[in-house]
């Protein structure tokens, strides 16, 4: 299967081990990934809130080069590219006009044919492949899988593939992984997304709850698909516990790197050592997951420093 | 008659402009827009093409597919009816084929029988057939089984074979010499006919063997098998289309409509039609003699090969091969013939 | 120039030839009349019961005999007598009107509409203003001349040659 | 040849005005086929009406055309008229000069021409017409009832009330249906079982009622006045006739610990069981999936357990007994079958539903639906009416109800609103502070409707005299901490997200029609709505019949529906049938459709587009007997006359009766030019 | 092709079927055969010459199925759609006709073409045709080529037209429905088309003049457009038999165009897929009703 693949700016910075664990992961799974040529920003966090057609053109612009290259679908896995593309694209097909306007700014024939997908659209298309490869199912993995605001909402952009309420597909596709889901009640909860650096006390508040709940709830790693969720609750753990909101370490991983370790991929690869919060007791519950397991903790502590 | 003269490719040229200029109608198989050829209306002798058969015969330059044979118009009980003039212009057709202009000579005998159908002799009248002597045909081909030839003369006025830098010109009936009176100049001596011996000779020999040159025993064979198997075999494949009768020289069944235009006026025509099709023999009651395709095949070939024979002494076909070449289910009449001669020889049998 | 403002001397009146189903339009049509609205007086009415009823060929009869514009109409959706009858003849005519356009008929000599009963103002609208877009088309001469008058050819305004089907020469 | 008279009407002035009336008589005397062409001051007058008479008896006319007004006035009038002429009334047509002609122009030469065509059109028309004669239908007067809930009880009583047989159908072993679940009803809250069990019994009494409970309808055959159904009547493994339903049996029955069905799965029952106490019939009905004996014939065992049976002193119980099924002649079919909620877990019934998994019910016990806390308010319930919780048994001093559960959302459940949640839960919540003193009660609302009878006063009352908390919001998500149902939402009014603790949920959810309403509908040829709801024929003026004659339709089978409202169909379906049953023989106009069977291909496009269920197959045979075709045929006892089979008849070989494809080619031929 | 005859001849031999309607070499390239006889399966071919819509024959206007009792037929996976379409118009007894279905990867237009299977000669409707094999089938056989992508020649002609005037395109089909002799081989050939007495041969009304003249012809391919709008499958049969050539695959295809664009359908070898037209919904698109 080829789809076409919008990594965002986020999958080549901040989040680097989400990229590198998905092309891992895919390569697996029979899916090819063709980049989006010359792609630009997705007008995630300030386009939208600033200018209402920026804030379509500029996801437009992606699909309408993704349409040029003949590319039926794109995955974006980052959460906020997703929804603004999907947007975009949902927004476009409503409304005539606002296609005739974006049309003019990009000065392209946009047709707006491009399927826009989310990771867990595309992994859970590929559950029967993803247990096939389950090379090393991780039994002993208790997992809380988080949603956040913007993987399966609203329904009218994401076209429905998931109950937006009530959303399963995470849990399956850890479930096909081998890992097992807890039940736990914060996995829509808001994360405090953008707001991390301005308020960074309203992100440890509610960053810390959702932590606090999935613990609560037995839970040894929380999952995510979304840089920004990542960020949040990883990231900012060592600031919970400074403002006394959070104990604990709580390892969050990818999806990918939940799907990338299933299939026995080499820690390195799926970039575990990219996190703030050591991944090492995850590594651990998962036993003959791969040996390698350098997982330069210390130097992402160190990054941490530097940022703190 | 049996003069010859000669014509040069370039006055041939000549002489369309020269009849065109006259305000004669001149027709001749031509390219249509969907890559065909057609006998259609021409503008100059450029536009003729002399390769391969044309799709169309020469029927329907004197029996249209429809043509008004009057109007009528009503008030209260009474109808007027208004003639249509059967008298029509000169016209001239060039580059017929000897299999399509005898045909017009066959359908002469049935449109003069009880009653002299006055459109048709009055488009005879009006039109000179120029025929140009066959090149070949392929391999459905079979005007010499049925008593024709590639240069067969019947039904032209004037039979062209190629020699040198024109044509061998055969004039054949009185309008044959008028034409070529009246465009004296464009004439002149040339070539005899033997100089075309070679050309009739490739000709012939391409056409012959298709179908064995016996059309009495298949009169006789159909004559005595109207129940036979053979014709359900036949007509399993055929649809019933009746594209071997609009293609064929010779079909000239027709359906006569009254079509009312307003409340009191209308238009009686007569349009071709096709025995075919179910509803050719359909009865007002619902009754239909001939209810399946079997007794349609059959009516085609027995007409042709047998009714038409024994009531004008005449074969209903100049062996053209149109309605193998047409035919969407590749019914083939140069196998069903074929296939009879064997059977009425004792040298095969329905299969 | 509105539809009921008479035509300038020998100017063109088109023909409209409308076909309307009993319960809506053509009582509509009965409202109209009741309440006096004036509308220009080139269509005729052919009832039938129900939209559901509207053959496309009585269209394409219509245009034969001469009309130069069709007028279709019957119940709003949900409201037809026999529940469905527009819905069938909605998709029918959304069809037919394609091919129309499609064999280069000018779609704006056919007029589709949902008249109800209490709707005789639309009614009126509908009529004035089908009429005047048929009157700026002009007449359908295009489907008149499909055949030419055998009259014509009688009285030897045009030659026998030149009508219906046979090839000219 | 056709000979026809016209007769042009002046209406006083009213045509005369702007139409030369005389002149469109005169212009009409060229038509071939008119014999006879007058024009007159009033048509419609007596001497107007003569003056047709005389025409058709001295010139021996074959058709009259009257140039008035529209046929919706007076066509009946000159129809009469011709038929006291002794000629076939639907040979005569009228031509609307009037409203469609002189009322709206006032150029007097082009309202003439328009009115000599309008005429010609018709004059055209009725030369093709041909007699016709009104359809005559019998009707077998006895009607049935599908469904024994409330709406079908008033239907059953009012139609045998009024003095015909009925069968009542019930799917269930009582009838009685949601209603008899019910505690208190709104907006008055009296006792529903108090209201609903004479009424019950009035059924079961009734000498003119024959009721088929634990039965369901199998097959329907026939149309309007002539229906043959049959009926399963599913085995009771109780001989009804033998029990005379004393109860020993369900006693000694040793499986107590089945769900009840009627409680709601919040008390228990036995395998063989009485739904309830009121039951009607009294019958006990052994549940084959639960009972010990037929669970181990299931597999293969030897019957062990016969205790019931040992119990019954009359011999009543009978293992062997078999579904049975019976047919039943009925003139017309009331459908009544009512709704059942909207089921709130994952696992939906429909792929566009998806439930409602974040509010936790099926896993939290304390959330429950609405007909559930009716059972736990009710006297005769689980709880002999104490409000208690399911999981622990004590009384809940906060409870939260959610409204629009399933109903007004389009993403996750359906389109519409249920109607009766509203006033449904502002009555729980009285029920509530009337059993739970310092309880108390709180709701989740999007609007409050209602519209009804004393219903804006009952919401009123609950929020103002008897404390309900009502907020305008909804709720995300539940989950419970302890024993404690944590409770997030967003109050819409304040603008604030809300985090609240709760002892107890109740669900509103959605009514949705009983499963298996599609199969029953496609056995009728009725027809139904995206959700399975049935389709009245008109939704103003024909709200209780359904599209296919004969068949009516009562109560929250066709959309959700109070009691009153069901009470008030069902009266007004048996209203209807009784008017069907007030003569033996049923009239109907003839513009019916008529299959031309030698040339009908047999197609069946006509069946599809036909929104009645009149076309029906009809076997054309040999001599022998052999099927060589099957072709249409419409019954006209069903065909309503729209003409939709013959647009779509691609050989037109179906023909409705008086718009013929010859009369319409006539009037399109009358406008040629 | 051996294995077809193989199967052929074993439905013939254990009188499963009384005969086989495939395709065999015929004087003027493939042609339609009717194979009766163990021994006749051998004449039966499958190849992309193969280009006939033998659906055709199995429409109860013909006497095949009556005369040779049960039979079996040689499938392509669009002539699936055909029967399907049959089936589904209670046309044909599925249990009277045992399908042998032969994978396909695209035809020719002209069976007596020597011409191979390419980019250039490929039929207009199996450009893009995603089916190498029908659903239908009882029997599956052979093995197909790739398939040939679109875009369709037809669709070009038909963007090309709508995006002339309409004069122009009023124009373009004068010329070429004049050409039009009425002699219904489209009708004929149809598989779609399977009335016993067809509109145009109905006399009382007479709504489509029987006369080849300019307004008849029009009525005619009118009428004909109408009737196969949801139903055509798209086989180019009528296209193919003309004797004069029009472009009648067109019209057929424009109108497929028009019921997918509108009502989301397309021609499905699902018996049980309903038709878009003697269906609706309630929401259908009505933009052009006022």
């Amino acid at each position: 299967m080829k789809i076409g693949y919008f990594p965002g700016c986020s999958l080549h910075g901040l989040s680097r081990e989400y990229e590198e664990s998905l092309k891992a992961i895919v390569a697996g799974l029979d899916t090819e990934l063709v980049e989006v040529d010359d792609w630009s920003c997705c007008g995630a966090s300030s386009a939208h809130g600033s200018s209402h057609l920026l804030g379509v053109a500029l996801p437009a612009r992606n699909l309408a080069i993704a349409e040029e290259q003949g590319l039926p679908e794109v995955l974006a896995p980052c959460a906020a590219c997703y929804a603004r593309l999907a947007s975009a694209r949902h927004e476009i097909s409503e409304d005539p006009q606002l296609a005739g306007r974006v049309n003019n700014v990009l000065v392209r024939d946009f047709k707006n044919t491009v399927r826009v997908r989310s990771i867990l659209e595309v992994l859970k298309g590929q559950i029967a492949g993803i247990k096939a490869r389950a090379t090393n199912p991780l039994k002993d993995l208790k997992v809380a899988c988080y949603y956040g605001c913007l993987l399966v909402r609203p329904v009218q952009v994401t076209g429905g593939y998931d109950d937006p309420e009530d959303p399963s597909s995470m849990e399956d596709i850890c479930k096909a992984a081998g890992a097992v889901p807890v039940k736990w009640n914060r996995r829509l909860d808001c994360c405090g997304g953008g707001l991390s650096m301005s308020r960074t006390g309203s992100v440890v508040r509610l960053s810390a709850a959702i932590l606090k709940d999935a613990k609560a709830a037995g839970a040894d790693a929380v999952v995510v698909a979304c840089p920004m969720c990542h960020s949040n609750l990883d990231f900012r753990q060592k600031a919970m516990k400074h403002r006394g909101a959070w104990e604990g370490d709580m390892p969050v991983l990818f999806l990918t790197q939940v799907v990338g370790m299933s299939m026995g991929i080499d820690p390195k690869t799926l970039g575990m050592g990219r996190h703030f919060v050591s991944t090492d007791s995850v590594l651990a519950r998962t036993a003959g997951t791969g040996s390698g397991s350098g997982t330069g903790t210390n130097s992402a502590a160190a990054v941490a420093g530097e940022v703190g | 008659m049996s003069t010859t003269t000669f014509i040069r490719t370039e006055d041939l040229k000549g002489l369309v402009a020269d009849l065109r200029a006259a305000g004669i109608g001149v027709a001749g198989p031509a390219r249509t827009s969907d890559g065909a050829v057609d006998y259609r209306s021409i503008n100059a002798f450029d536009d003729v093409v002399l390769d391969g058969q044309p799709r169309n015969s020469l029927k329907q330059f004197f029996l249209p597919p429809t043509e008004p044979l009057f109007k009528y118009q009503r008030k209260g009980s009474d109808v007027a009816i208004l003639e249509i003039s059967t008298t029509f212009p000169p016209r001239v057709i060039l580059g017929a084929r000897p299999c399509d202009a005898a045909a017009v000579d066959v359908l002469d005998k049935v449109m003069n029988w009880d009653y002299t159908d006055e459109p048709w002799f009055g488009r005879r009248a009006a039109t000179t057939i120029v025929t140009f002597a066959c090149p070949g045909g392929d391999r459905s081909c079979f005007c010499t089984s049925v008593g024709l030839a590639p240069d067969a003369t019947r039904g032209s006025d004037l039979l062209l074979a190629p020699a040198g830098d024109g044509y061998v010109v055969e004039i054949v009936t009185e309008k044959g010499q008028a034409l070529v009176t009246a465009n004296a100049k464009r004439f002149g001596a040339g070539a005899g006919v033997e100089a075309t011996q070679a050309y009739r000779d490739k000709a012939r020999a391409s056409v012959e063997g298709h179908v064995p040159a016996r059309p009495d025993v298949i009169r006789a064979w159909v004559d005595a098998h109207f129940e036979d198997p053979f014709w359900a075999e036949i007509s399993l494949r055929c649809h019933g289309c009746g594209g071997c009768a609009a293609a064929c020289p010779t079909c000239h069944c027709f359906d006569i409509v009254d079509e009312p235009e307003t409340l009191t006026e209308g238009t009686r025509r007569r349009n071709w039609d096709t025995c075919q099709t179910s509803v050719f023999t359909a009865h007002a009651s619902g009754h239909n003699p001939r209810n399946d395709q079997c007794g349609r095949c059959r009516q085609r070939v027995n007409h042709k090969f047998a009714i038409y024979p024994a009531r004008f002494n005449d074969i209903l076909c100049t062996g053209c091969g149109r309605c193998a070449r047409t035919c969407p289910a590749g019914q083939d009449v140069t196998e069903i013939l074929t296939r009879i001669v064997a059977m009425a020889t004792g040298q095969g049998g329905a299969a | 120039m509105d539809a009921t403002t008479p035509a300038v001397a020998g100017g063109f009146e088109p023909r409209i030839t409308a076909f309307v189903c009993n319960w809506c339009t053509y009582t509509g049509a009965d409202l109209a009349g009741t309440s006096r609205l004036q509308m220009a007086s080139n269509v005729r009415i052919i009832r039938l019961p129900c939209t559901g009823r509207i053959d496309p060929m009585f269209i394409t009869k219509a245009f034969e005999r001469g009309a130069d514009g069709i007028i279709v109409s019957g119940c709003h959706p949900a409201d037809c007598h026999y529940n469905a009858g527009n819905y069938h003849a909605r998709r029918r005519f959304a069809i037919f009107r394609e091919l129309m356009d499609f064999l280069g008929v000018d779609t704006g000599r056919i007029t589709f509409s949902w008249v109800s009963a209490s709707e005789g103002g639309k009614w009126r609208d509908v009529v004035n203003d089908a009429v005047t877009r048929v009157r700026a088309l002009g007449p359908f001469t295009d489907y008149r001349k499909l055949v030419v008058d055998p009259v014509a050819t009688a009285t030897g305004v045009v030659p026998p040659e030149h009508v219906g089907k046979e090839v000219p020469a | 040849m056709a000979r026809i008279g016209v007769f042009v009407c002046h209406c006083g002035e009213n045509i005369g005005r702007t139409v030369d009336c005389h002149g469109v008589a005169e212009a009409c005397k060229d038509v071939p086929g008119v014999v006879h062409s007058v024009d007159y001051k009033y048509m419609c007058s007596d001497p107007g009406q003569q003056m047709v008479k005389n025409a058709i008896a001295e010139k021996g006319l074959t058709g009259v055309v009257v140039a008035a007004c529209s046929p919706h006035m007076h066509e009946k009038t000159f129809r009469r008229a011709t038929a006291g002429a002794g000629l076939n009334p639907f040979l005569c047509e009228m031509a609307n000069v009037r409203e469609h002609c002189s009322w709206i122009h006032e150029d007097r030469e082009k309202a003439t021409v328009k009115a000599v065509d309008i005429t010609k059109t018709i004059i055209e028309k009725v030369k093709r017409n041909v007699p016709l004669n009104t359809i005559r239908i019998p009707v077998t007067r006895r009607a049935l009832v599908i469904g024994g809930g409330i709406a079908g009880i008033q239907a059953a009583l009012d139609i045998a009330d009024g003095g015909r047989e009925v069968i009542l159908v019930e799917k269930g072993p009582s009838i009685g249906g949601h209603m008899s679940q019910l505690s208190e009803t709104f907006p008055t809250l009296d006792c529903s079982q108090c209201i609903l069990t004479p009424r019950m019994v009035e059924v079961y009494q009734h000498p003119r009622i024959k009721l088929y409970a634990y039965s369901e309808v199998e097959s329907v055959e026939g149309y309007i006045g002539n229906f043959k159904v049959t009926v399963r009547r599913k085995a009771r493994s109780v001989d009804e006739d033998k029990c005379n339903g004393c109860g020993a049996c369900t006693q000694v029955c040793p499986n107590k610990k089945i769900p009840s069905e009627f409680d709601c799965g919040l008390g228990k029952r036995t395998a063989i069981y009485v739904p309830f106490p009121q039951a009607v019939p009294n019958l006990p009905t052994v549940d084959r999936n639960k009972c010990l004996l037929f669970m181990n014939r299931a597999k293969g065992r030897p019957d062990t357990c016969k205790k019931c049976a040992d119990a019954c002193a009359k011999g009543a119980i009978d293992f062997d007994q078999q579904d049975r099924l019976v047919t039943e002649d009925v003139g017309a079919i009331v459908v009544a079958t009512g709704y059942q909620l909207y089921t709130i877990g994952k696992d939906q019934p429909k792929d566009n539903l998806k439930g409602y998994g974040e509010y936790g019910y099926g896993t939290i016990p304390d959330v429950i639906d609405g007909l559930q806390f009716e059972r736990l308010a009710s006297a005769s319930g689980p709880t002999s009416g104490k409000i208690l919780r399911p999981s622990d048994g004590k009384e809940p001093k906060r409870i939260v109800f959610l409204q629009c559960i399933g109903s007004r959302d389009p993403q996750k459940g359906m389109e519409y609103c249920s109607k009766i949640c509203c006033m449904y839960v502002a009555k729980h919540t009285m029920l509530y502070h009337h059993k739970v003193h310092d309880g108390q009660a709180t709701v989740f609302y999007m609007d409050i409707r209602a519209a009804g009878k004393g219903y804006e006063e009952f919401s009123r009352r609950a929020i103002e005299e008897e404390g309900a908390q009502y907020i305008r919001g909804r709720v995300s998500r539940m989950w419970r901490e302890g024993d404690v149902i944590k409770i997030l939402g967003f109050d819409t009014l304040e603008g604030e997200p809300i985090e609240m603790d709760a002892d107890m949920v109740v669900l509103a959810t959605a009514m949705r029609p009983q499963p298996g309403i599609d199969a029953l509908a496609q056995k009728l040829s009725v027809s139904y709505d995206q959700h399975g709801f049935i389709n009245e024929a008109h939704p103003k003026l024909r709200p209780v019949e359904t599209n296919t004659a004969g068949i009516f339709v009562a109560g929250a089978c066709q959309a959700p529906r109070d009691i009153p409202d069901a009470v008030a169909m069902a009266s007004a379906t048996a209203s209807k049938v009784l008017g069907l049953f007030a003569n033996e023989m049923l009239e109907r106009e003839p513009t019916v459709a008529c299959v031309n069977e030698a040339n009908c291909a047999g197609c069946f496009h006509c069946e599809r587009v036909c929104a009645y269920g009149a076309v029906e197959h009809k076997d054309i045979k040999d001599r022998a007997g052999n099927v060589v075709r099957v072709i249409a045929y419409v019954n006209p006892g069903v065909c309503q006359g729209c003409g939709t089979c013959q647009a779509t008849c691609p050989s037109k070989s179906v023909e409705l009766q008086g718009f013929t494809d010859e009369q319409i080619w006539g009037e399109i031929q009358a406008l040629g030019v | 092709m051996t294995e077809l005859r193989e199967l052929a001849r074993r439905l013939l031999s254990e009188g499963t079927v009384n005969a086989v309607l495939g395709w065999e070499e015929g004087p003027r390239g493939a042609r339609p055969a009717f194979v009766t006889t163990p021994e006749g399966a051998d004449t039966l071919i499958f190849d992309h010459r193969c280009v006939h819509n033998l659906a055709s024959y199995l429409s109860p206007r013909r006497p095949h199925l009556k005369r040779l009792g049960k039979v079996a037929m040689v499938l392509k996976p669009c002539d699936a759609r055909a029967v399907a379409g049959l089936i589904r118009e209670t046309q044909i007894p599925r249990d009277k006709v045992v399908l042998i279905g032969v994978r396909c990867g695209g035809v020719i237009t002209d069976p007596d073409s020597t011409a191979p299977l390419t980019e250039a000669t490929v039929a207009d409707r199996c450009r893009g045709c995603p089916d190498r094999e029908g659903h239908l089938a009882d029997h599956t056989v052979g093995t197909a080529g790739p398939g040939f992508a679109g875009p369709s020649k037809r669709a070009q002609k038909i963007e090309e037209l709508a995006a002339a005037p309409a004069e122009k395109r009023w124009a373009f089909w004068q010329s070429e429905l004049e050409k039009c002799v009425r002699c219904h081989a489209c009708r004929q050939v149809c598989p779609m088309c399977y009335c016993d007495r067809c509109l145009a041969d109905k006399t009382q009304p007479r709504w489509i003049e029987s006369s080849p003249h300019a307004r008849g012809n029009m009525a005619w391919h009118v009428a004909r457009a109408m009737h196969l709008a949801g139903r055509c499958v798209d086989c180019g049969e009528c296209e193919r038999v003309c004797p004069e050539g029009i472009p009648l695959g067109l019209i057929t295809r424009k109108i497929a165009q028009v019921v997918s664009e509108r009502y989301d359908f397309r021609p499905s070898d699902d018996p049980a897929v309903p038709a878009p037209v003697g269906t609706y919904r309630m929401d259908d698109p009505q933009e052009f009703i006022l």
